[in-house]
């Protein structure tokens, strides 16, 4: 099995975060993954996106063209992405900041979470929002198993910070609660 | 707000700034730039994700132009 | 605001320079870079030379001088502005040529080509915008990086025994026989904006009247990697950045026979 | 060892950084280099890293001085590297070609981006040619190695480093954004060196021995060629002794793919398509660039209907193929400059000359 | 015209000198360079005339400033020459990309010397690779033109202006110690313009026009790779219509020497004694190395039984060659690194390749 | 002579310095190179230090230093011998690291090399020949051509709106913050050679005390292009070149602790 | 009719010079003809030395390992060329400066002219050796005619030394009937 | 000569210098130097070309070694 997910958003959202999160549980799975950041020239406080390809069989291309997946956490990135998400794919668009009404296409497999909602409000933290989203995406597409997520935390988590990994696991269930009860 | 507007009404501005809202990045630079005190960092979010400057005072205005001239973005036009 | 006090106001007191094209900046926010641009623009609207001006961009976040300035300009490959502009300049003595480049463009890689066109006299104008760090590569160790700054490449500080000191490019090229003026301004405070167009139109004048090298060092921010809120970067050029890198005329060539 | 063990010691990294830890598992413990995009992440590690283990990081104030460091560092006899990008491999041909005639070791990161000038960000290819047939001066060569996995990134890198001693010559890491920016998971295997380290002919100050000295300037009678045949039988000897190439699924093949570094990589995902649906596709993809594998190019050009070379450029590596067979007509080129060809249109390509329909 | 005013106007001059008589005849008023031997005359030749009719000569600090020079005085529209030798075109090269990527004409002499490093200064033909394959990042091209005789430094020279303006592109001249240190008679052919010099692209302040710009940077969507292809089709222009080279005593010929340059020109001696021993010998001599006159050598291949590549390297050309044909066992090379082959030497290979005792 | 006169005098008051190599040299009737060599190995025989040096050969005249200094010697690409002696003092920091430059390497194309060891502090000791042309070449102008010279490349003389003024290296390298000792000195008299002796002398303690940088300018001369006799090239060193660079010390660090 | 001569002696005798005038009467009667210098890094005032060669058809080679001639006006050049010259071939020595029991090969044809006392003593100046030489030279091979060596002087005589020519042309012929006589 | 020897006889020499002559390339650096006048070009000319420096009047040498320190080719030894 090989899936894929581009996830985007504002720089500062945590976006890369969920994306090496993702990819460290993955990784911990015993499954192949790539992950590929955006880099280079493009404005600071800008916008920030990664790809992370998933796989049992050795990857080729960590760059995707058309995803199968996005997360998408701010309005540009859903202008971005939007027309280049396969066919019945999966889309996760944090309602907080993005128009769920512009998303059009009616062949996607659309989750609208306020995640900048649910993680301000009942995580008590804006900064998980894209945790929040991360949890919905697992849940929805079943790309690794949360628990690994949870697992997996101190990896991306610098010792600094690490009395915050129980918000984080708060903030992942969150996501995935939301989404279980948006199936 | 009407208690601006009255006060504006009082001591009448000598000048007036408009601020682009979606060219603004929120530097904030130009809130201490103005002398009087007029400009203030505002709420909603513009496209590029920043919550634009605001021309919050407008009554106390004197079209000096430092705003303006402080704004690394170049959003501040200013009449007088 | 009421309409009505909208149209009380008809004069424009302040507006976009003509020589500005009027398009959103790729600048971070509070980034300085922005300030110097607009300077730049007034001068040349200033001096009427639009359509007489041949710049040269340089490598850096730059360089994309040619989306916002409305003249006809050059890309420089890393440092090589002021040999860029040299050939420019001996190809159309007529035109006005100038050069807007970053410290680690002018100060590091670019050292040669800077020092060499001062020393000849070379009649440019570099406008020369110091934030002590390579802004568009993500904040790495300049030449003019201050001691004990952290950046992605002196993560422990910049230290004078291993990395040397921060250079001090306005003194330097005023040593050179060849400079005409070399001034150093900041863009911090509404009075320093205001010592910065002065400074930057008595550069245009020197090449103007043929009297040789003229360049501007501008002290200016990189708030995104300094890790700082833009008022608190420009807190930090004015203080410990003026402090080292002291603002002032460092030569100004009064008579146009200079020799 | 089981599985369970060798998940455990497989880490998560950049490419970049992966080159970085294999640089200094092989003992690595100078690196000067000054930055570009997209390979900062190696000067960055290096600042973080070096000055812990007791190693150096210096950064230079351009390339040219740059490679003039890395000169030095390894007159002195001691390992050391550094990385850049285009424009800044440009700028160090000088000093290049300088150390081959000096017969200097050292290993050199392109971590290549869009060109050609300033060029782009983008992944590419384009720096094959300056690479491979080297971009100074009076023809000297280098083992250039093409990783195409963050493994690779870590591995070569110490074979870079043994290959730079084995022949006293700069050694060359060609990888490109992608493998330099990408994560993914990979096992960090131990050095074993496969050559001495120890550097006779090195300045360290002449106690107890005569004084010797680093140069390639050669000028009386006819030295000079003496001194480049000499160079010449060393790159004899590398084409003997370290051609390095995967062979993908070649067995049986009647679609041969050529290619390297990450235009292979995204090759495999096709050919593994294709493969499914019963086209006999596989893969020669050249570890070293130089040595190129031109004999083993030859001996699967006679088994195979068609040659497809694919490069991330407008068509470089071909020449080396092209010059490598005489089955010139088996030959088709995919060109992607600045940008990856996709799974899909490499597999397109290979349904196209299978005869398949799209 | 009859034989005595040919004569007439026959000069004697050094190889170097003659390509600035040429330059100037071609319009060039902008020459910037840096001493380096073996190609000194050309600097002094230019900073003794230029002045005397108006022209700009200018000695930069380092060959990194020249190449930068010579950008602007393009970007302006201008016909502008530099030179130098191996080292100095080293260092070029990051400006040479930046000019391939500008799409900006100029003329870059080659009086190459030995190499690698500092090598020294017997003549040699070690930079092919270097300016045939375009020794700077990113895979661009230009054309190469390789002079044999002083006659055609001249010549060469103001076809090179053409070449670079028709093509917006720099242009290679290169030559060898040889060819630029001796003299011989050459007749001052006059210049005859072959593309037009209106350069409405060129920096000239933006009076009654929008601004326009000059640069290599293409960061948007994918506008580097079509950038990329756009030059492509300019070389795949030049391949098409720029091929020069000279058929020397072909007709019938067995063996076919493939030379260049100086080496070229002693294997016209050696061709000439072998003739009159009735050994069937004749020359391909590429005028153009890029583009390769490949085509024509592919079809020399079919007639005869053999190709000798004579180079005054290891072997560089010789791969062009490989690439250029499939007779690949008819190929033997010669190979005289930094040194000239002569004329017995070559003359005693073609002997022993013909099958007669030496 | 008689030999009487020879047996009396057993005590050798001058005899070739240990450190240099006993072969006739390449250079020129009359060149002052010749001087330098011999200085800088006595210099390195006063300080025993041959056995723990490494050298740095430029390109240009004195290419061939490892044919005359009997230390270990590594030959860099012209006008990068300050960044192959950066090289060879990061890996050996122990050893004395010496580079022996001329005005066209130094102060030409290797202008961003000096400059930044110098800024960096670099513990390197350079000694810099200045014969105001590009003698291995066959004396083009340099940067430190007179006005009015006439060269190979400037027949009509060096004229300072063309071709800039001649630069003054040891007073630009004197403004650095890492530079410990720079002087200038020459040899063109006894009391001259004398001089340059005690500063080359001073140069070597700089980076034996791990001072930082240390620059030592010779002005030289070059007979042979300047197209003039050994005696008349003295004259023009004691005339015109030293009353344009004036002989002294610009810098000199008192205290090893230098900041 | 090929033939070809390396020229050698001190840096100031005039070397060069002579190599040039030799190739511009050789171009003069319209036959075609190389020169070749050496350049480069050598000592100044140490040795100087050109190689001509002069032929009916298109010259292949302008350097020459094994010379037909040598005209010698210097000690260490004729330990450098005296090896290389072909058998039989001609061999020109200045014998104010060179000693001809240096010679020892039998094979050459060997002509020692005391140039330099023939240029001091009867032409009058010192500089003018290797004129002297150049007509023993072309006397003893016919390589051209003296005639187009004079009249070709003003072309390798810059204007300032004009009054100068007419020493030269004694010079010539000093050197002509010098080889004259001692054939 | 005659005079020389016998002038040195009278105010014994202090010192000797020996010139290589083979190494010597004739640039007469040193006969300016010597403070005594000691040194003169001679006449003899060696396999370089040049005519080299000779001792001419031992006599007045002091064995200050200034010529051999002017000498830019070492070919100066002094005893003392
Ligand atoms: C030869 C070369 N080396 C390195 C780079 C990468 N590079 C691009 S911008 C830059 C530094 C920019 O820093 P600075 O000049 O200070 O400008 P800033 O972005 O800070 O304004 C570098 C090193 C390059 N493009 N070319
Ligand atoms: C990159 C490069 N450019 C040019 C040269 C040619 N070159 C050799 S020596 C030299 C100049 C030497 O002049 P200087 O440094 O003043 O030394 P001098 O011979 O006068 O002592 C030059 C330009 C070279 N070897 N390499
Ligand atoms: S114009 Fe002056 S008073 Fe008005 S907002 Fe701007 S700075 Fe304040
Ligand atoms: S200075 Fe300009 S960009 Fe910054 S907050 Fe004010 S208006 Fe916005
Ligand atoms: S990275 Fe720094 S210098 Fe560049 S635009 Fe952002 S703030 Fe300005
Ligand atoms: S050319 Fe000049 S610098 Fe070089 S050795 Fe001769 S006199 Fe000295
Ligand atoms: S030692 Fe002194 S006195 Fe004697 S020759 Fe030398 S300089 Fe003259
Ligand atoms: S200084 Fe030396 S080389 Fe010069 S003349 Fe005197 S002894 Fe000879
Ligand atoms: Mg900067
Ligand atoms: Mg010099």
């Amino acid at each position: 099995m090989t899936t894929d997910v581009i996830m985007a958003g504002f720089g500062g959202q945590g976006i890369l975060m969920i994306g090496n999160l993702l990819s460290i549980a993955a990784m911990e799975e015993g499954r192949h993954v790539t992950y590929f950041p955006a880099y280079g020239v493009e404005m600071r406080g800008g916008t920030a996106n990664c790809t992370v390809v998933l796989s049992d069989e050795e990857i080729g291309s960590p760059v995707v063209g058309r995803p199968r997946a996005c997360v998408v956490m701010n309005g540009p990135s859903l202008d971005r992405y939007l027309p280049a998400i396969r066919e019945g794919g999966d889309l996760v668009i944090n309602r907080s900041l993005v128009d769920p009404a512009k998303v059009g296409r009616k062949d996607l497999r659309l989750l609208a979470i306020p995640a900048n909602d649910i993680a301000r409000e009942v995580v008590g933290s804006q900064q998980l929002a894209s945790m929040v989203a991360l949890g919905a995406y697992v849940q929805r597409t079943g790309a690794v198993r949360m628990q690994t997520l949870f697992d997996c935390l101190p990896k991306v988590i610098s010792k600094k910070y690490e009395k915050f990994i129980p918000l984080n696991v708060n903030a992942l269930k969150e996501g995935e609660s939301f989404a279980r009860n948006h199936a | 707000m009407q208690e601006a507007a009255k006060k504006g009404a009082a001591a009448a501005p000598k000048g007036r700034i408009e601020i682009d809202f979606e060219r603004c990045k929120a530097c904030e630079l130009c809130v201490p730039a103005c002398p009087k005190n007029c400009i203030e960092m505002g709420r909603r979010i513009n496209a590029g994700g920043f919550a634009a400057a605001v021309f919050a005072r407008p009554e106390d205005c004197t079209g000096c132009a430092i705003c303006a001239e402080s704004c690394p973005d170049v959003c501040i036009e200013v009449w007088r | 605001m009421t309409d009505r006090g909208k149209d009380r106001f008809t004069k424009k007191v302040y507006a976009r320079p003509k020589s500005l094209v009027d398009v959103k900046s790729h600048f971070c926010p509070g980034c300085h870079h922005g300030i110097a641009h607009r300077i730049l623009a007034e001068t040349i609207d200033h001096f009427g030379l639009r359509e007489q001006t041949v710049g040269v961009a340089c490598v850096g976040c730059a360089v994309f001088l040619y989306d916002y300035i409305d003249v006809d300009v050059a890309e420089a490959p890393h440092g090589r502005a002021p040999a860029v502009a040299t050939g420019v300049k001996r190809a159309q003595p007529d035109k006005f040529v100038f050069t807007y480049q970053g410290d680690g463009d002018l100060a590091a890689i670019g050292t040669s080509e800077v020092i060499h066109a001062a020393n000849r006299g070379e009649n440019i104008t570099v406008l020369f915008v110091n934030n002590t760090t390579y802004g568009m590569t993500g904040g790495q160790m300049a030449p003019t990086t201050m001691l004990g700054q952290k950046t992605s490449t002196s993560p422990y500080g910049r230290d004078f025994r291993k990395d040397g000191y921060p250079i001090k490019m306005a003194e330097l090229l005023a040593t050179l026989e060849g400079t005409a003026y070399s001034a150093r301004v900041a863009t911090s405070t509404p009075a320093q904006i205001r010592k910065a167009k002065e400074a930057v139109k008595k550069a245009f004048e020197m090449q103007i009247k043929e009297m040789g090298f003229s360049i501007v060092e501008f002290l200016s921010t990189c708030p995104t990697n300094w890790g700082m809120k833009p008022l608190d970067a420009q807190k930090r050029v004015l203080g410990e950045m003026s402090e080292y890198f002291p603002l002032g005329v460092y030569k100004e060539r009064k008579q146009a026979d200079f020799l | 060892m089981n599985v369970a063990a060798r998940v455990e010691q497989r880490v998560f990294m950049k490419g970049n950084e992966a080159i970085c830890v294999g640089a200094i598992a092989a003992g690595c413990r100078f690196y000067y280099g000054y930055p570009i995009t997209p390979q900062n992440d190696i000067p960055e590690y290096m600042s973080a890293h070096l000055p812990t283990i007791g190693g150096t990081f210096l950064q230079a104030e351009s390339e040219v001085a740059t490679i003039n460091f890395i000169l030095g560092t390894s007159a002195s006899g001691k390992r050391v590297m550094t990385s850049s990008s285009g424009p800044g491999i440009s700028l160090m041909q000088e000093g290049l070609s300088y150390m081959a005639g000096s017969e200097l070791p050292a290993v050199v990161v392109n971590i290549s981006r869009s060109g050609p000038g300033l060029g782009g960000i983008a992944p590419s290819q384009g720096d094959y040619f300056q690479a491979v047939k080297c971009g100074g001066h009076g023809g000297y060569r280098m083992p250039v190695l093409a990783p195409h996995s963050v493994q690779e990134m870590y591995s070569l890198a110490m074979l870079a480093f043994d290959l730079a001693d084995k022949y006293r010559n700069p050694a060359m890491i060609l990888g490109d954004a992608i493998v330099g920016q990408m994560k993914e998971p990979f096992t960090q295997t131990p050095y074993v060196p496969t050559v001495s380290q120890e550097k006779p002919w090195a300045l360290t100050g002449c106690a107890g021995r005569p004084r010797q000295h680093v140069k390639s300037l050669y000028l009386k009678d006819n030295a000079i060629e003496v001194h480049n045949w000499k160079l010449h039988r060393k790159y004899l000897k590398m084409q003997e002794e370290e051609v390095r190439y995967e062979d993908y699924h070649l067995d049986g093949a009647k679609i041969a793919v050529v290619a390297f570094g990450t235009a292979a990589r995204v090759s495999k995902t096709a050919i593994q398509w294709a493969r499914r649906e019963g086209i006999a596709a596989g893969m020669l993809r050249p570890i070293t660039l130089f040595p190129f594998p031109g004999a083993q190019l030859e001996e699967i050009a006679k088994r195979v209907d068609v040659l497809l070379v694919i490069e991330m450029n407008t068509g470089q590596m071909l020449e080396d193929v092209k010059a490598s067979t005489t089955f010139h007509d088996k030959i088709r080129f995919l060109g992607k400059p600045c940008a990856m060809p996709t799974p899909e249109e490499i597999h397109g390509e290979l349904r196209k000359l299978a005869g398949r329909g799209r």
